[in-house]
């Protein structure tokens, strides 16, 4: 489900990982929070928060719900209107 | 005494009709154990028997949340190889490659391993070096490989698609004589078995919902059967890894991803050998009752839904028939899925985590089948002794903090690409 | 008296108007239009048809249905050869020829028979306790004659001549199985306005009511409920068409199979048909299947089922014999007796039940059929077919086991035996979703555990074994689909649907006593699945051995494992395995059903994907011209690419030399079109770029170009390129062919998840621009022939510079690279001009003797010239590795910074980028040798690997690069280079990874 | 000045083939001589962009992505929230205006002409034929004619634009474009086809 494009095969999306995971702002200069970012995953069992791309269809990054037990999705939004997951980003 | 199991053993119950006794004891869980194993698959199953044969540790519980060998032990394509190229990989590898070669004697138990060859294909001249790089060093590790040109491979394997239809023409490939398959639910219950007469209870139905912590150490599992005590608690739950190390309050570098196997209708003889595809990820092997095995690249999102996306499917239908272009008219019979765990550099841990008393083996993506060996006598030494066994200690839980990642085949830090 | 199966005179669904004629075995036969493989063979008088899987008995067909275990054939010849066919589910076509399986020479006359002598031998699980020895790798020799053993069919070898399609449909409502659940469903759901699919594997719509007999009521009922549906223009029928599983999301496969038309694969017809339907509902209506009794010799040629031998009788006008004797624990059996003895066969009615309904002992009497209570067949005589059979007492309760001895009984003459061990729902497409099915005590049946949204089930297969229940669930369920894709109809439409045909048909009150398994001979083989031989015997050995979870019972003994996976094994076996347990059978549970529901072919699951359209090709603008002018092409991911060309020599590895002296010596031309570009747009451009690449970009002019590395934020090198600013807003960035598309969605995942706050645009223009390269002291010159009054001079366009021009209406870029090392162009123009463009460079320099080089030559010359790609830019690499640390910007973080960092991958021990050259002249180098440091004992991982290797016209020597632990700390060391693979070894030397021009004079000319 | 030379030019010889049935249910064929322009607006300028582009136009702008205007012989397609897609007859001097009046700080605008090959397909089974290939409900109560969607076929992407009940354009890529053909004409034997050299004009 693209929130632009509509309901779509999932052969049309490319899964992108872990949504809830804030990325670290460029001046993190904090190994071990890089280190957490980039490696460590909840990979729970149940509800997932996601990105996936539209990558044959409009491009945009979308943040899914999904459970991990059934596959069952949730709401998609698109990522850059998904505040919640990203630390700004200072200038 | 369990009595031995040989042709002889067969007759005798054959004529007399007596029953054969149990291949492992259905015992209720004791309050306490030495050592508890949560997970009964290949992984837990051999642990517990190294430990018992090995390091005179014989108190010990495998518990399992259903029946042994139904997690991904029960449902991958039963490949062993030993084709690593990275320092660490090569060793631990070769040497489950060798403990696997003696263990239908060492179980008693006929785990028909079948060193019927693998070939792995190249189709361009820069995967060939690929390859080479490969196969030179296992030569150099005192593991068999032969590099094949294109008339070795069409000689060998003449079914290929070799024409010039083919969209990725094969141009060459690797060759371990000695690499095969194994009947992978044999192991379980080989396993099994051998464990259970040196002691160890083999706890079937009995799933692990929290550890009992105590500060920095763990002390047993509360489980569905109740509480069981443990000396030390060893996690060998394969695409489970992160479910259980999050109520020990770990996070792991472990996304759970779908893989699909296949298995076709049972014919004569058709491929004689194992044989992966160099354009995608696909590969193919026939089992001794007669199915065509095979599967390819994980679904491509993490799920804990033991079943398949059917666009894949037909990805891997696709890349049959491109190889093998008489599979056209042979019928898929059934295809499932397991859950895999997967890491960022595609390679497993073996280690203490940061908990005391508390072990850790999971992250095995494609390959913790043909590891099943060197996995239980190393986790059984690193159990046993608070310590890595040197044949793992690559296998780190902060390898990468450090920046030792082992990413064999070169894909790079994505969990879902690996 | 003829004994056996024959074709009867009258009735029948088949069209004796046109007559089939068909081969079995060699022998020609004939049968009508309409008929099954089986049922031609049984009118021909066909009742052995294969042997069984390990002990080679005689085997029949059991079934008429995809439930088949027996009546296995391989069809066609050469290419088209296919085994393990259900001869229940083919239809015949003119020239079709069948063969039985599994019996050498002949399944009448079969060697391997013997096996059966051996039985006790071969129960359940033998081979995991013997063939271990005497070596540690015995199994090695015993294993072949396994392999030989098992298997059914023999595969073909040559390419499968037909075609196959995959399509994608959509639908409100999917219907699957019309038998009068589903025909019921389909036509209300149709008629409250929802799109309907209604799916049936079955040639002829109507299910269970093609069991009745071919003139009565229930047919004139679906032949009308037929039309009504095919009035609907919203309602798609698909014959012929399997639901074959379901998936996430509403998502079911259906395969259509249309052999018996015999489709011409030259004119486009395809043999399958593969649909991906995603569907808002689901109707399930996919029925019941009769199971078999487990009772001793229960396999043998002439033990059929009942409603199949009904089916043969009603349907195909085939009597599968004249004198036969039904055992049964439930009513369903007697309108077989009823048809059978209605056409004159002599009927015996064996009901394990004490008790039974007024009404049928009735019919009985009227029909002279011999009823006898409470009893049960204990054993069956014939080996090649059924002689007779042993009646005797049957037991109480279900829980008879395996050493209860059989009473003594009656011997009855007979030629056919029907069983009738009670129904099986279809539960397989409700419970793929993972929702498993439930045990009802009443019926003895599994029925689905419950349907997911949007989802309904109608009919037998829900448990509702009676024609009336089974149209009012399937008018419900069908209301309810439409409903739930907001389409309702009002109640009152739906009266019409349901013409009263209640009474006409026989009325069944389905009662059923399980009774799972009937006392037999110690000795004598009684069997759960007949197509994996699976015996009382084995189910109790697997219970001695704790093998007793229903999964483990399956991996132990083979059950349900087979081509039928099952369908009318599986459930007999578990409730004799929970009786065995002392169990309740709900406790035991089933097995997982997984897809398909039956076999699909591995053909039509890849449809018109094989061959060269296995994956699509990406061609360069280029590309015919390389074919038509002697290019060779090569694959290149998706990609082909020019390889080499002809002109140069008559291999690639004469070829590339000759080209590579062209660059370094005149001047080359090359086809760069399929690096990855992209437009990056806005104010905020150079702010972007600055931050995914390692080394500045702030401060690049306008016209200037910038090589630059990128990193994973592991602090893994992702890829390198170069990017031209363009103009103040806007750049041109370059990235490697095979990173492209990972790149581009690198930078979309960062401005769309991260950096909302940048105003940049980013666009693929990959297929936009046609590029090349002009490379070779002659560059320049060549360049001022074909572009007479643009000043390419060095003041103009040096070194790392861009000139946009107009070449008389075509835009060009001109962007001064070298890749090669020698001075270079590379020049884009808008695709469709980019032939033209490349014609007219080589007609107006061909005084210069320009001529094209392609990627051998092209990745040769960045070898000599010391630049990474392909094997180096490996994921495993960091930038140091690379020898590329100094880029790395002090000033700005970038991506990966941090974790670049990390203690290990700033040890000076990392293999890291070296040159190496050749010290021995009659050797070469070669890709993948492993690197020692001279001396030290060639074993182990050695201490780096050669990644890229070439000819070098100027060193006259190969030369190489590769990674060598410490890198150029070892500058000047001898080394060796080892490839076992071919017994070599080869004395070289580190070197700086640069072997011409280190000071790049050249590139600055 | 050099001609333009279509990706698939040299598949384009007019023939074609019957069906099963002895029809020929598809016409397929290339549209030529025409140019596209996107024009993208960035993350903060989204409102400019659309009023500049509305004040060039005069004409309202298509609110949902999937959406068409059409006028005169420019097509505009909004093939994002803030991004369109701009067909124009070639040599139109549309794209240097535009170049012109969207400032660079205020809109992306990329020439995208060459990099589409446009592919026509239409007849009674052009349905069906797409169906091969689309996962896309093509149905006309779901994808009305007039609407436009992004989306793949043979793994790779492509616009799919329906210009008539039977009627449909594939901007499909063009370095793909052979193979996307290539698959059409393949997926098209059953249906029967004839190719048709569709030319300029293709707006008609
Ligand atoms: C389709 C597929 C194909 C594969 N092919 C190959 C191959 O060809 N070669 C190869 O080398 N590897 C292959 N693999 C990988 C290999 O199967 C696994 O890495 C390996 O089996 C994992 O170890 P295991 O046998 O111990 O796992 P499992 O058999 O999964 O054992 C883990 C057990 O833990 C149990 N468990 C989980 N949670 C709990 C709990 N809370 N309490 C108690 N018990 C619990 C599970 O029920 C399970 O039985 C494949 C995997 C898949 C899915
Ligand atoms: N007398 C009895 O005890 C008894 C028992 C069972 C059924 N019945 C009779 O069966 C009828 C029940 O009607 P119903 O409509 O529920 O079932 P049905 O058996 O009449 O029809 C089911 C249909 O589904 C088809 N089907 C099954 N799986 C399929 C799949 N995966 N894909 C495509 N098609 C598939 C079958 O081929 C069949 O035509 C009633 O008439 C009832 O009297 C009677
Ligand atoms: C190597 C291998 C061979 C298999 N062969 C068969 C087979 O011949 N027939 C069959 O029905 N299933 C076969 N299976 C699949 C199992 O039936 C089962 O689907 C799989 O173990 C996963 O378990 P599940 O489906 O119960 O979840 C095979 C599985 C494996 C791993
Ligand atoms: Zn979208």
């Amino acid at each position: 489900m693209c929130p632009i494009c509509g309901e779509r095969d999932y052969t049309e999306f490319r899964y992108g990982g872990d949504a809830t995971k804030p990325r670290p702002s460029r001046e993190t200069a904090d190994p071990k929070v890089w280190h957490d970012y980039v490696f460590l995953f909840d990979n729970p069992k149940g509800l997932h928060r996601e990105y996936w791309q539209h990558v044959l269809g409009c491009r945009q990054w979308l943040v899914l719900e999904r459970n991990t037990a059934t596959n069952e999705p949730g709401e998609s939004r698109l990522a850059r209107m998904d505040v919640v997951t990203c630390e700004g980003e200072p200038k | 005494m369990r009595p031995r199991y040989s042709a002889l053993s067969l007759l005798r119950h054959a004529v007399a009709e007596t029953p054969w006794p149990r291949a492992w004891r259905v015992p209720d869980p004791k309050p306490t154990y030495d050592v508890v194993i949560i997970g009964g698959g290949g992984h837990g199953l051999a642990t517990a028997y190294y430990l018992a044969a090995h390091h005179g540790i014989k108190d010990i519980a495998v518990v399992e949340r259903a029946y042994i060998g139904s997690g991904n032990l029960g449902r991958n394509t039963t490949l062993v190889r030993s084709n690593y190229v990275l320092d660490g990989n090569t060793q631990f590898f070769e040497y489950s490659m060798k403990l696997w070669e003696g263990l239908s004697h060492e179980l008693n138990f006929n785990v028909m391993l079948s060193q019927r060859g693998q070939i792995v294909l190249a189709h361009g001249p820069s995967q060939m070096d690929v390859l080479a790089r490969k196969g030179n060093i296992m030569r150099l590790n005192g593991i068999d490989a032969e590099l094949l040109d294109r008339g070795e491979v069409i000689k060998l394997l003449p079914y290929l698609d070799h024409s010039g239809e083919a969209r990725f023409p094969i141009c060459g490939g690797l060759f371990q004589q000695r690499a095969g398959t194994v009947r992978h639910d044999a192991v379980a219950w080989g396993y099994a078995r051998a464990a259970d007469s040196l002691g160890v209870d083999v706890i079937e139905n009995c799933e692990v919902n929290s550890f009992v912590i105590d500060g920095d150490r763990v002390r047993g599992v509360n489980t569905t059967r109740g509480r069981i005590s443990a000396g030390r608690t060893a996690i060998a739950v394969a695409g489970h890894s992160s479910h259980l190390a999050a109520m020990a309050g770990l996070r792991l570098p472990i996304e759970s991803h779908l893989l699909q196997a296949f298995v076709s209708e049972p014919i004569k003889p058709f491929l004689d050998h194992v044989i992966s595809f160099g354009a995608e990820l696909f590969y193919i092997s026939q089992s001794d009752k007669g199915g065509l095995v095979f599967g390819g690249h994980i679904d491509g999102f993490n799920s804990y839904t033991q079943r398949g996306q059917f666009p894949k499917v037909q990805t891997v239908a696709e890349c049959a028939v491109a190889l093998i272009p008489s599979i056209s008219r042979l019928r898929l019979l059934r295809h499932w899925a397991g859950i895999q765990d997967m890491t960022p550099d595609g390679s497993p841990f073996i280690c203490r985590t940061p908990l005391r008393d508390l072990y850790l083996n999971g992250g095995w993506c494609y390959q913790g089948f043909k590891a099943t060996p060197a996995v239980g006598w190393c986790f059984a030494h690193t159990i046993a002794n608070d310590d890595e066994h040197p044949l793992s200690r690559c296998y780190s839980l902060d390898r990468f903090a450090r920046g030792r990642e082992l990413d064999d085949y070169g894909v790079g830090n994505w969990t879902y690409k690996q | 008296m003829t004994r056996g199966p024959s074709r009867v005179s009258t009735g029948g669904r088949v069209d004796r108007s046109r007559p089939v004629e068909f081969s079995l075995d060699g022998r020609s036969m004939r049968g009508f239009h309409g008929d099954t493989l089986a049922s031609a063979s049984l009118a021909n008088g066909v009742t052995l048809i294969g042997r069984s899987f390990k002990y080679h008995r005689p085997r029949g067909f059991l079934s008429a249905g995809s439930e088949e275990p027996n009546g296995l054939f391989t069809l066609g010849e050469g290419g088209r050869r296919e085994p393990n066919i259900p001869g229940t589910t083919t239809y015949i076509a003119e020239g079709l020829s069948a063969r039985c399986q599994n019996g050498w020479p002949s399944v009448g006359l079969d060697f391997m028979s013997v096996n059966s002598c051996v039985a006790p031998l071969l129960a359940a699980g033998f081979y995991y306790k013997t063939f271990m020895g005497p070596t540690r790798g015995a199994w090695m020799f015993y294993e072949p004659f396994i392999r030989r053993a098992a298997g059914l069919g023999r595969g073909s070898y040559e390419r499968d001549p037909d075609r196959y399609e995959t399509r994608y449909a959509f639908t409100d409502v999917l219907v699957i199985g019309a038998g009068p659940a589903g025909l019921t469903a389909a036509l209300t759901a149709g008629r409250a306005g929802a799109r309907v699919i209604l799916v049936e594997q079955d040639l002829l719509l109507g299910g269970s009511l093609l069991l009745e007999e071919a003139t009565g009521p229930a047919e004139a009922w679906r032949q009308h409920i037929e039309m009504e549906i095919k009035s609907l223009p919203n309602v798609e029928i698909m014959r012929r068409t399997t639901a074959q599983g379901l998936y996430d999301d509403g998502t079911v496969v259906l395969v259509e199979r249309r052999e018996h038309l015999r489709p011409d694969p030259t004119k486009g017809e395809a043999r399958q048909i593969v649909t991906t339907l995603r569907t808002r509902a689901i109707v399930f209506a996919t029925g019941a299947i009769e199971r078999p009794l487990v009772f001793a010799n229960n396999d043998r040629p002439g033990v059929m089922l009942a409603s199949a031998v009904r089916s043969y009788l009603n349907r195909f006008a085939v009597a599968c014999g004249q004198r036969m004797v039904i055992v049964t624990n439930n009513d369903s059996a007697y309108s077989t007796g009823f048809d059978l003895a209605r056409v004159g066969a002599t009927v015996i009615i064996a009901d394990l039940r004490r008790e039974i309904d007024q009404s049928l002992t009735a019919r009985t009497e009227a029909l002279r059929i011999e009823l006898v209570l409470g009893s049960a067949i204990v054993d069956v005589l014939g080996r090649k077919s059924v002689k007779s059979v042993i009646i005797a007492e049957a037991p109480r309760l279900s829980n008879a086991s395996e050493h209860t001895r059989p009473a003594k009984g009656r011997k009855v003459d007979c030629d056919l035996v029907c069983m009738a061990g009670g129904w099986s729902p279809v539960v397989h497409l409700t419970s793929h979703g993972g929702i498993k099915p439930r045990y009802r005590e009443d019926i003895a049946a599994f029925v689905p555990g419950g349907y997911a949204r949007g989802q309904f089930g109608a009919g037998a297969l829900g448990g509702s074994f009676g024609l009336g229940a089974a149209i009012r669930e399937g008018i419900e369920a069908g209301r309810s689909a439409a409903a739930s894709c907001g389409r309702n109809m009002p109640p009152n439409q739906l009266s019409v649907l349901a013409p009263n045909i209640e009474d006409a048909v026989a009325q069944e009150r389905y009662r059923i006593e399980p009774i799972w398994h009937l006392p037999h001979r110690r000795r004598a083989k009684a069997f759960v699945d007949f197509q994996n031989d699976v015996t009382v015997k084995d189910l109790t050995i697997a219970h001695q051995e704790g093998y007793t979870s229903v999964e483990h019972l399956k991996r132990y003994t083979t059950l349900g494992m087979g081509t039928d996976q099952g369908k009318t094994s599986n459930i007999n076996a578990f409730a004799i395995m929970a009786s065995l347990r002392d169990v309740e059978i709900p406790a035991t549970a089933t097995t997982t059903f997984r897809p398909p529901f039956t076999p699909i072919a591995i053909g039509a699951l890849a449809g018109r994907t094989l061959g060269r359209h296995f994956r699509p090709t990406r061609r360069s603008p280029l590309h015919d011209w390389h074919l038509n002018h002697g290019g060779e092409m090569i694959e290149a991911g998706l990609w082909m690419r020019a390889w080499w060309y002809r002109w140069a020599g008559s291999d690639v590895g004469s070829a590339y030399i000759e080209e590579m002296r062209l660059v370094r010596n005149s001047v080359g031309i090359s086809d760069i079109s399929t690096l990855g570009k992209i437009d990056v747009q806005g104010p905020d451009a150079a702010e972007l770029l600055n931050r995914i690449y390692v080394n500045g970009f702030a401060k690049l002019l306008v016209s200037k170009a910038r090589y630059g590395v990128m990193l994973t934020d592991d602090g893994a090198v992702l890829d390198d390129g170069t990017t031209t600013r363009l103009s103040e807003f806007r750049y041109f960035m370059t990235t490697t062919t095979a990173q492209t598309g990972e790149v581009m969605s690198w930078l979309e995942f960062l401005l769309q998840t991260a950096w909302m706050d940048l105003q940049v645009h980013v666009t693929s223009v990959t297929d936009e621009w046609a590029g090349m390269v002009i490379s070779g002291p002659k560059a320049r010159a060549a360049l001022e022939l074909a572009l007479p009054g643009h000043d390419v001079s060095n003041a103009t366009l040096p070194y790392m510079g861009c000139l946009e021009i107009d070449l008389d209406g075509v835009p060009l870029r001109l962007i001064r690279l070298s890749f090669s090392g020698e001075l270079a162009y590379e020049v884009y123009t808008p695709a469709d001009f980019g032939v033209r463009l490349w014609e007219h460079f080589l007609t107006r320099a061909a005084p210069l003797g320009i001529r094209p080089y392609g990627l051998e030559a092209l990745a040769s010359l960045r070898v000599e010239k010391g630049h990474v790609a392909g094997l180096e830019l490996d994921h495993r690499n960091t930038l140091d590795d690379l020898g590329l640390g100094k880029m790395a910007s002090k000033e700005k973080p970038f991506v990966g910074c941090e974790l670049r960092k990390r203690p290990s991958l700033q040890s000076s021990d990392r293999w890291s980028l070296v040159g190496i050259e050749c010290l021995e002249s009659e050797k070469r180098l070669r890709g993948g040798s492993i690197l020692f440091a001279a001396a030290e004992s060639i074993e182990g991982h050695g201490r780096g690997y050669i990644t890229s290797v070439t000819w070098s016209n100027e060193l006259e020597k190969f030369v190489a690069l590769g990674l060598y632990q410490g890198g150029l700390i070892h500058e000047g060391e001898q080394i060796v280079c080892a490839y076992p693979l071919k017994g070599e070894q080869v004395k070289a030397r580190i070197v700086a990874p640069m072997f011409l021009d280190p000071t790049g004079e050249r590139l600055r000319v | 000045m050099f001609d333009r030379k279509s990706a698939i030019v040299g598949a384009m010889s007019p023939h074609g083939c019957n069906g099963a049935d002895g029809h020929r249910r598809v016409r397929i064929g290339e549209a030529i001589g025409w140019d596209l322009v996107q024009i993208a607006a960035f993350a903060a300028t989204s409102l400019e962009l659309e009023s500049t582009l509305r004040s060039i136009f005069r004409l309202d702008l298509p609110t949902n992505t999937g959406e068409v205007l059409n006028a005169g012989d420019l097509r505009l397609l909004k093939t994002g929230s803030e991004q369109y897609w701009i067909v124009i007859p070639d040599g139109d001097d549309l794209l240097r205006d535009l170049v012109v009046s969207v400032r660079p700080d205020v809109g992306a605008v990329t020439s995208l002409s060459h990099s589409r090959t446009r592919i026509v397909v239409e007849g009674s089974a052009a349905r069906d034929l797409l169906a091969k290939g689309i996962a896309l409900d093509l149905h006309t109560d779901v994808f009305v004619p007039g609407r436009f969607a992004q989306t793949g076929l043979h793994h790779t992407p492509v616009v799919i634009y329906r210009s008539g009940p039977s009627r449909y354009e594939l901007f499909a890529m063009r370095t793909f474009a052979l193979s996307v053909w290539e698959w059409l004409i393949d997926a098209s034997l059953p249906f029967g086809y004839e190719i048709v050299a569709v030319g300029r004009d293709p707006l008609a």
